[in-house]
């Protein structure tokens, strides 16, 4: 593995890797979304008790999924560039953050989108929004921690350090804020019985959680070959690479 | 010359700095406890003066003006020893960074979170808090603000390289208060039904357990990131 | 004793040196020289291990300092552009805690050192209300009472007068006397004479 | 039978456009959830594309710039 995996801690050739990668990642992206929106949006069956507005969960699970992958995917990179010293590894942290963020920002949306004509408000104080909603925060913090920076060396490091200090945190806000719901509940809440699922709602469900998975692989490849090139600019493989056009 | 200090001599050494830091320039000491003063004091007049309603609130009022008033002083933890190179001595010290880090943090706890326990008997008269709540505060403030230093100073020590850090510090750092804030004000509200509330100061310890142990590691890294 | 190997610096995408490699062992000085921006004060807090280099290594009786960062700081003393000296601090406390930190047994003779040092009668004022040159003699006072093999001085000359110039070169006999090495970066050339005085001339680069 | 069966499921769900549209009268909050999705999902793909070309640029520029350097060197020294 170790072996394998060396030679792409070299900036240029994980560049090249981005590169052969991009491409099949973009096709099954848009493939997996294209299907995953117009099945869900217009072939799957209505819910029989939520109608059609139901249909906001193909894209409110798959973001929210997507936005705890992400984070957990961007501390695991976060550690790599700690212990092992990875330059590439903490590059992957500052390329994940911002799709990490969007998908939160999309999961909270649809969230309220879907709160509304459910629950009639736009937003509860429910255990899983509230920690989304601090999820939301500890990205922006890793983000803006990050462009604080005038050094990006430093930066990077910075950012990885407190990416695991959140993700170490993110149980216990996670656990504490479930708690303290449980403690303060006021409206009556319908929790959705997601294990029944039907198979035809199913389906769609999972081709667009893999699309969303997708969209984070390709913004972070794109993410991760800017990345190398702010911190390669001066090196002479950028500069041909450049000048060749 | 070298040798017969132990670990406990450089801790005394950094802690005993910084205490005498801070009380040669008294301000350090007199400001956060004012300012915790001045946000209890905001809140009666914000939502009216009701004692049953004030009561109520209290224990969250109390919580969320330590946690602001801890914010007041984490900045200068780490900035001064940065600013004059003190902080690149200490990591060029034969001796382990997190220990002079733990040193360091427990001393800002004395600075800042001591005075405030020490000094919420009278905000509680202040609330109307009777006395069964306010050891329960007491209690909970004594593990809780310990524990608001440790994570507090992770984010200082990360930001402390940054000439404008003091908002991003409490950015970076508020989120991560809220797993504590929710315990201690739960604690306070079971006692206030007469029940017992030894889980949630359980939890708490556990908590500051965790954080005196893994977070002068984190700080240490965040340190030395900072320093280069 | 000391191995600088093809160690390289970027600083703001701007690549200060290359593959630079030097050795420094017992008993000799080492002069870094070069223009304002040319890496001098980088490529020292790359030795002392402040900062990673982008690329090589530096090595310390064989074994790598980021490896064995605590070994090799028990035998570091690092003095940069910022001392280390607390200004609200007095002059005899700076130095007791330097030397608590740094593990050295407080001396009796801290007095007479500072007295050397021309302090007399500032041990006990605030260090902030010193001159520059005052100031930066509470922390070379650190000199006198160590028993570090390396130094690594960032600029110790400034705001010092010539007579401190002189008494500072002094020191530096007696710590490669004693089999020490000394690395230091200065604008203004050595007065005294070394007898294994070598340089490392870091060019600008654009 | 099987293929009677997933053939009945997958059929399209509306009568119209204007009742896919509709959404059963949840469209407002259909339409605003996909919307949005895709608005935020957009923007961040294309800023990180923009991200890399002003890098690029940015790239060009400074070895015009180096080019430059060199031949007003190069003048002076002549």
């Amino acid at each position: 593995m170790w072996k394998w995996l060396h030679p792409y801690a070299k900036a240029e050739r994980a560049y090249q890797l981005c590169n052969t990668l991009l491409p099949y990642f973009t096709v099954f992206t848009v493939v997996c979304l294209v299907v995953g929106w117009v099945w869900g949006l217009a072939y799957a069956p209505a819910d029989y008790q939520q109608k059609d507005s139901y249909r906001i969960i193909f894209i409110h699970v798959p973001s929210a999924i997507l936005s705890m992958g992400a984070y957990s995917s961007m501390a695991i990179a976060a550690i790599v560039a700690l212990v092992w010293q990875l330059r590439n590894a903490e590059l992957a942290v500052v390329a994940i953050a911002p799709v990490g963020a969007a998908m939160t920002v999309i999961a909270l949306v649809t969230g309220a989108a879907w709160g509304k004509p459910m629950w009639g408000a736009w937003w509860v104080w429910d255990a899983r929004l509230t920690s989304e909603l601090i999820l939301l925060f500890l990205y922006l913090g890793v983000l803006s921690l990050y462009h604080a920076f005038e050094d990006k060396k430093s930066a990077g490091k910075a950012a990885c350090i407190l990416a695991i200090v959140g993700v170490i945190n993110l149980p216990i806000i996670h656990f504490s804020v479930e708690w303290w719901n449980t403690l303060h509940q006021g409206a009556t809440i319908t929790k959705f019985d997601t294990s029944a699922i039907d198979p035809s709602m199913l389906w769609p469900l999972l081709i667009n959680i893999v699309a969303f998975a997708g969209f984070v692989g390709v913004v972070t490849l794109i993410r991760l070959k800017n990345e190398i090139l702010q911190r390669e600019k001066h090196r002479p493989w950028v500069r041909d690479l450049v000048s060749r056009g | 010359m070298k040798a017969s200090h132990s670990y406990w001599q450089l801790f005394c050494a950094v802690y005993c700095k910084d205490l005498t830091l801070a009380f040669r320039q008294r301000a350090e000491i007199v400001n956060p406890l004012l300012f915790f003063l001045i946000v209890i004091t905001l809140f009666p007049l914000a939502i009216g003066p009701e004692p049953a309603l004030l009561s109520r609130m209290a224990p969250g009022i109390i919580w969320v003006a330590a946690l602001l008033s801890t914010m007041l002083g984490l900045d200068k933890v780490f900035r001064d020893d940065f600013n004059d190179g003190s902080l690149e001595q200490l990591i060029a010290s034969s001796y382990p960074l997190p220990l002079s880090v733990l040193a360091k943090v427990l001393a800002h706890w004395t600075i800042t979170g001591l005075p405030m326990v020490l000094m919420a008997p009278v905000f509680a008269l202040l609330m109307n808090l009777d006395t069964q709540l306010l050891t329960a505060t007491l209690l909970t403030l004594l593990i809780g603000t310990p524990l608001l230093s440790f994570i507090g100073a992770i984010g200082a020590a990360l930001t402390v390289a940054l000439q404008k850090g003091g908002i991003l510090m409490s950015l970076l750092v508020l989120p991560l208060y809220i797993p504590v804030l929710i315990f201690a004000t739960s604690a306070i509200d079971t006692s206030s039904m007469s029940l017992a509330y030894g889980g949630q100061l359980a939890i708490l310890g556990a908590m500051l357990a965790v954080a005196a142990v893994m977070a002068p590691l984190a700080i240490s890294s965040a340190l030395k990131v900072s320093v280069s | 004793m000391l191995e600088i190997k093809s160690v390289t610096c970027v600083k703001q995408e701007r690549c200060l040196f290359e593959s630079l490699s030097f050795a420094l062992d017992a008993g000799q000085i080492m002069q870094v020289e070069g223009p304002n921006g040319a890496g001098k004060t980088s490529l020292l807090r790359i030795i002392a291990g402040f900062a990673n280099a982008d690329d090589g290594d530096v090595t310390f009786e064989g074994y790598s300092i980021s490896e064995r960062y605590d070994d090799f700081a028990a035998e570091l003393l690092f003095i940069g552009h910022k001392t280390g000296v607390n200004g609200q601090l007095t002059a005899y406390e700076n130095v007791c805690h330097w030397l608590d930190v740094h593990g050295y047994q407080r001396a009796e003779n801290i007095y007479d050192i500072l007295a050397q040092l021309g302090l007399v009668g500032l041990e006990d004022v605030p260090v902030r209300t010193l001159s520059a040159g005052q100031q930066r003699r509470v922390a070379l006072a650190r000199l006198w009472m160590n028993n570090a093999k390396v130094w690594i001085l960032d600029e110790p000359f400034t705001a010092l007068d010539k007579k401190g110039v002189a008494m500072l070169q002094q020191q530096f006999m007696h710590q490669l006397d004693r089999g020490g090495a000394i690395l230091l970066t200065t604008h203004q050339d050595l007065t005294a004479q070394f007898s294994g005085l070598k340089k490392v001339i870091l060019e600008y680069r654009h | 039978m099987g293929a009677r069966f997933s053939e009945s499921r997958l059929s399209m769900q509306f009568e119209s456009f204007s009742d896919f549209l509709a959404m059963g009268g949840y469209g407002f909050y259909v339409w605003l959830s996909f919307g949005s999705c895709a608005f935020v999902l957009l923007s961040v793909l294309l800023s990180s594309l923009h991200d890399g070309k002003t890098l690029k640029q940015q790239v060009k520029l400074q070895i015009e710039r180096e080019a430059r350097i060199k031949k007003a060197q190069q003048e002076q020294a002549v």
